[in-house]
């Protein structure tokens, strides 16, 4: 697979612990050294999974498959105009979000990049909001407004869907700030792809989460490419989450196609963080199928053979259904069911979405300002706007 | 009413926001132990704590980032620059997330949230620390900006800033730090955003000015009083951000004759889209065509030689007011 | 002459002027390998090799940083943004750096660089994808900046911007990429910056345009003479600094009537200052206020039922033309 | 020294070094382990110093005996009103520029920050032209349109002096990849400071310059402050250099208070720039005397103590001035001899600023764009200034 040194699960890191967390540091590093002694390791046993019972299991592949059957059905819905501008599916990468969102507790939060629907579903938004969205329609989960790349939900702890890359890792900063301002015993999940790590304003966090000891958990979702560039030509040294390291941060590398092994992952990192309000930066290997988005012809850049070899043996559905089938905690049926009730709830969101109406002209100059929102409560006066449909 | 500086003024606002409600914090470069570059925050890290005055290091896109991601969640914060000009490490931050969230969220996301610090040339410090960016704030929707011009503003605008539930740009001048002027004692001396400011009533021409131009304004329409017996109407215009522009339109029916005068550079300054809305909006009223005063257009220079010149003064003002009659 | 489209004219222009001057690279994200992800410049990777056409990572401020640093060197670097919306993680490479240097150096630095890609809104891609930061760019001394709107120009005016000795921004536009015409061979065909073009004689009334607004603009043009026997000129900018002020005021002084097309924001959008050079320089041949139609005054939004709106279309023009007459 | 975690020379990395370029790695490992395994050593001796001159010796400490009196005397401009804007002085630091400085060949260049009045007199520029810029003269090096922080000498391979904190990184990256594309056997040396590692774009950079084997050095001169700030509390981590190291870029600390130890530090950088077009980063350990500038009251941030302590025991020039006396190469006449000349020469620079002329109005507008200025070569048209001295 040439280009890729991605995929390797590579030694733990040996990052100098400064004095106030040498705890949880710990704990984190006894994972990696996990991880790295064993690759093939069955996670389902370890520490974060062991009690999972068979239906928060089943919940778990319940939510992977229902991602993916959003996105196929919004792909079609693509593909015949409903839906315009980008979309960036997230098919291949859904262990990640799964995985990671059902770790957390009340206080934790997440933000993430552009390629949101995953994340957006994992903290329990609904097929038909998000569907409406993405049509542009006014019963979307931002009115229309946002699209694709920026689905919110504040109510679920998710704070959106961020169209420039890197653009929300000072964000995710400061939704940690606020919840240790806010004496919560909270984190806040960064999310961003490989190619992020490339822009500055994520270096300048990682500085200030370590002096500032914020419970932020950046996670790279590496999937091997930014756009049509792989890792090996848009970023030096090896591994990514490395980088953290010089800032006294504690990171590791681990496989995103295993759902068990992101949620111990997670689990660490957010002990360090709710216990010594520490912050990590994990690394996930996984990999997209689709291209960047569908407006990419993915032909410049890798081959149809190494996708096959994704979906064949890594894909973490399949994985996961393998393992559940195994264990003999579910029947083929029972995994059958959820996932024909998956593509009609996928379908039915479509027909929500197509039934919807757009937004009225009138909303265009809705949520700009909180103030213009509620004029009653106004206390600025002259112009605001000037430009405004007639 | 006491007798203050801008700069205690503005001390006052940020002192007592972050007694009234405690989401309100200050963060920037040498904001706490070194007091600010500018020393507008002296006394507040002994006052409050390093939990309300907080000390960043030069990372302007993360601490904003930070901030607005902080804002987001209900906090309050100011953020000073030590200058506006270093909005430009950071501009994504700003002209991005403070001024879109909100709108791409569907209205479900508030950015209360207080971009601050001083936005001006004159002081010799060259083309990359003079920016005046209030043109490109303005020009975002999304984001709110003001330029007070008087200590008593400066405190009573902050404060509207500060509880305002959307992102405020405060472009502030250092210039007028020193500035004295009587400044209201009240805790709840409010100034609200987007009400401009008649500072002088005259009858024969107005000039329309904000920030430090206000006062260069105010000195020409003496001059023009005393020496030429011209009844100049200054207007301050105080917000950019929402604009005052029934004020504007009252004036100029008033004088028909206009001068607006920034330290803005020229192309596509606040002026000119000031200058757009009256000839549109008073076009009948107007005897003589607007005529405009701004920065010369250059990058800012470095020797006060030409630094001098660049920057509208008496003289260049006078001689466009002259113009005009 | 060829019938080609705007984004192979971009192409051959920047094709020739790397054969024409070992000086001339072209870099960016995705610009080779991926052969442009608006694939303006497909083929060239092949051609030229990896020194000459380079594939970035996602660091914009980096990248745009290293080319300026190597135009100060005497290379002519031409820097891709994907979209020109990035460069607000750019904005102090470029609004500094290039843009400055030659000033605070006293002249010894020159700075050939070329920024391009594309500027607009239209294509449903929401606020943070959509800027048009033309403005900002012609506010600020010391950077050129042009919008060229047909695919003559996309070349001619390219090729012109590459062997500028000084940075010049080129906004293109997505929606344009597509569009067809005339496009002359010859490899010195070049389109001098500043100079505006009169896309259809009127009498009645001016419509100044740039960019896609130009091609809005003239079909309104055609309803006002099909269905109301009005004649409009259209002028196209084409250059917004260097600024055609003489043709600008040339056909108001012909028509009397002015309708200002962008699809920049308002709040000091390039017409403002277009509008008030109008208002200066021929206020007595204004039969009527100068009028403007702009994008609509909010964050870009994302779904086309409000994005339709929000960019000026046929209707929204016509209906404020008629204002005029 | 409380809240100085910047004076340690610590361990030598045990960075991966990437393949291409294993020599000259080796190179400066080796030399690190030196500087580690024996702090005070005698750097007078080593490679890059052994073969000097008694007229080359007394040239470098004549270089940085001119800088600190031209500076004191800057000072004294300032103090009288002759000098308006920032003054950052340099004092204390000379040995950096100085020793960087004097290693370059023809095709080597330099870009630094506002700092960069050292710089500038040791690539060769003259008190005058730098005195008038400072006085905003005509007869300045930027005609009195840079000012302190924007001394420009191309004709000398220096590209100024950059008042954006970090701005110039990308720059040097740029000078390094014009020299390669060019295919000359050149490096550029950026200086920065301490507090700019906390800008993003450096971080771009350091990807893009290990990446693409661009031959640019990144001199982290560490004073210990970002203003008022000290490095323990602008940075997490330490040392600042090894933020270099997940980027597989070799890197050092060394102490900036040796001239010779800086030569040789910069020498095995050039080495592995000219040779293998590596990038390094080198965390140069320095001292400020005087406040951050002119302006700053300097009573906050570090005690008196502190600062005498680096006066009295680790002086640049001192010590160079010890060393030589002690290999008895020169006298005590000679050297004060430099000094009277260098404080007369700084006298009459300020002199000759003084009686130089202000720029004219009408410069206001020469020098911004090369078309403006050429106008027998101008090929645009239309109007390019839209407000100008009348
Ligand atoms: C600042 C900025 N530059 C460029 C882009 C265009 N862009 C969008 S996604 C992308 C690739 C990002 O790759 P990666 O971070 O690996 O995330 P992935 O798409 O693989 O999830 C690029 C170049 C952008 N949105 N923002
Ligand atoms: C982007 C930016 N932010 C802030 C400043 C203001 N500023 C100038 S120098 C400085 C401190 C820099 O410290 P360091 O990098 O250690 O260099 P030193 O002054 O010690 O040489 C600051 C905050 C600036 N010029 N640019
Ligand atoms: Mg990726
Ligand atoms: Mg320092």
């Amino acid at each position: 697979m040439e280009g890729l040194h991605h995929d390797t699960i590579i030694d733990p890191p040996n990052s100098d612990s400064s004095e106030n967390d040498a705890d949880s540091l710990k704990s984190v590093e006894e994972t990696k050294q996990t991880v790295d002694g064993d690759i093939g390791k069955d996670f389902s046993k370890s520490e974060a999974n062991k009690l999972l019972t068979k239906e928060e299991k089943l919940n778990l592949y319940e939510q992977m498959i229902r991602i993916r059957r959003f996105e196929e059905r919004s792909l079609r819905s693509y593909q015949q105009g409903h839906i315009g501008g980008f979309l960036h599916l997230y098919i291949g990468q859904e262990a990640v979000a799964v995985g990671s969102v059902s770790m957390l507790g009340d206080d934790d939060h997440i933000i993430t990049a552009y390629r949101d629907h995953g994340h957006a579903l994992a903290v329990g938004m609904e097929f038909d909001e998000c569907m409406a969205e993405l049509y542009g329609k006014k019963t979307g989960c931002s009115k229309g407004k946002g699209g694709s790349m920026h689905f919110f939900a504040p109510d679920k702890n998710y704070w959106g869907g961020h169209g420039i890359v890197g653009g929300q890792t000072p964000l995710g900063l400061g939704i940690a700030y606020a919840l240790k301002y806010n004496k919560k015993k909270g984190a806040c999940l960064c999310f961003m792809g490989d190619g992020a790590t490339n822009q500055g304003p994520f270096y300048e966090s990682l500085n200030l989460a370590s002096l500032w000891n914020l419970p932020v958990i950046y996670i790279i979702e590496n999937n091997g490419y930014s756009m049509g560039t792989a890792e090996s030509r848009h970023s030096a040294g090896d591994p990514l989450a490395k980088r953290a390291e010089p800032f006294d941060i504690s990171w590791s590398v681990s496989s995103g196609h295993d759902l068990f092994e992101v949620r111990q992952t997670i689990s660490d990192a957010l002990k360090s963080a709710h216990e010594n309000s520490r912050p990590s930066v994990l690394e996930i290997v996984t990999y997209r199928y689709r291209g960047h988005s569908v407006a990419d012809p993915d032909q410049t850049y890798r081959s149809k053979e190494e996708i096959e070899e994704y979906k064949t043996n890594k894909d973490p559905i399949n994985l996961l259904k393998e393992k559940l089938l195994n264990e003999g905690i579910v029947t083929d049926t029972e995994l059958k069911e959820i996932d024909i009730k998956a593509k009609g709830d996928a379908d039915a969101s479509a027909e929500f979405a197509d039934a919807s109406p757009y937004p009225d002209p009138s909303e265009l100059m809705d949520d700009i300002y909180w103030e213009t929102d509620n004029p009653d409560n106004k206390t600025s006066e002259g112009i605001m706007f000037f430009e405004t449909p007639q | 009413m006491a007798i203050i500086t801008y700069r205690e003024a503005l001390n006052q606002a940020l002192s007592e926001e972050i007694e009234n409600d405690p989401n309100v914090v200050l963060m920037g470069e040498e904001v706490a132990q070194f007091k600010g570059s500018y020393k507008v925050s002296e006394g507040m890290l002994e006052k409050y704590g390093p939990e309300r005055v907080i000390d960043t290091p030069i990372s302007e896109a993360a601490f904003s980032g930070l901030a607005v991601g902080a804002a987001m969640m209900g906090m309050r914060p100011v953020v000073e620059f030590m200058f506006w000009s270093f909005c430009y490490v950071a501009f994504d931050q700003i002209f991005n997330n403070a001024a879109s969230i909100r709108y791409m969220s569907g209205g479900l996301i508030n950015v209360p949230i207080v971009f601050r610090g001083p936005a001006n040339g004159g002081t010799n410090v060259g083309a990359t620390h003079s920016h005046t960016p209030e043109n490109f704030a303005a020009n975002t929707p999304g984001l709110k900006v003001i330029c007070p011009a008087t200590p008593a503003d400066a405190k009573g605008m902050m404060k509207a800033a500060i509880r305002d539930n959307d992102p405020v740009c405060v472009m502030e001048n250092t210039i007028l730090y020193n500035m004295k002027g009587e400044v209201p004692d009240e805790n709840d001396y409010i100034v609200p955003l987007g009400k401009a400011n008649v500072l002088k009533e005259g009858k024969d021409m107005s000039i329309i000015a904000h920030g430090k131009a206000v006062h260069s304004s105010l000195q020409v329409a003496q001059t023009l009083e005393e020496k030429h017996g011209i009844f100049a109407e200054v207007l301050d215009l105080r917000s950019i951000r929402p604009l005052d522009v029934d004020a504007i339109i009252a004036t100029v029916k008033k004088t028909n004759r206009v001068l607006l005068v920034e330290e803005n550079k020229p192309f596509c300054g606040v002026d000119s889209q000031v200058a757009f809305i009256i000839q549109d909006q008073a076009f009948d009223f107007l005897d003589a065509p607007i005529k405009r005063i701004s920065a010369i257009d250059a990058p800012q220079a470095y020797s006060k030689a030409l630094e001098n010149i660049q920057i509208p003064d008496h003289d260049r003002i006078l001689a466009k007011a002259m113009e005009l009659v």
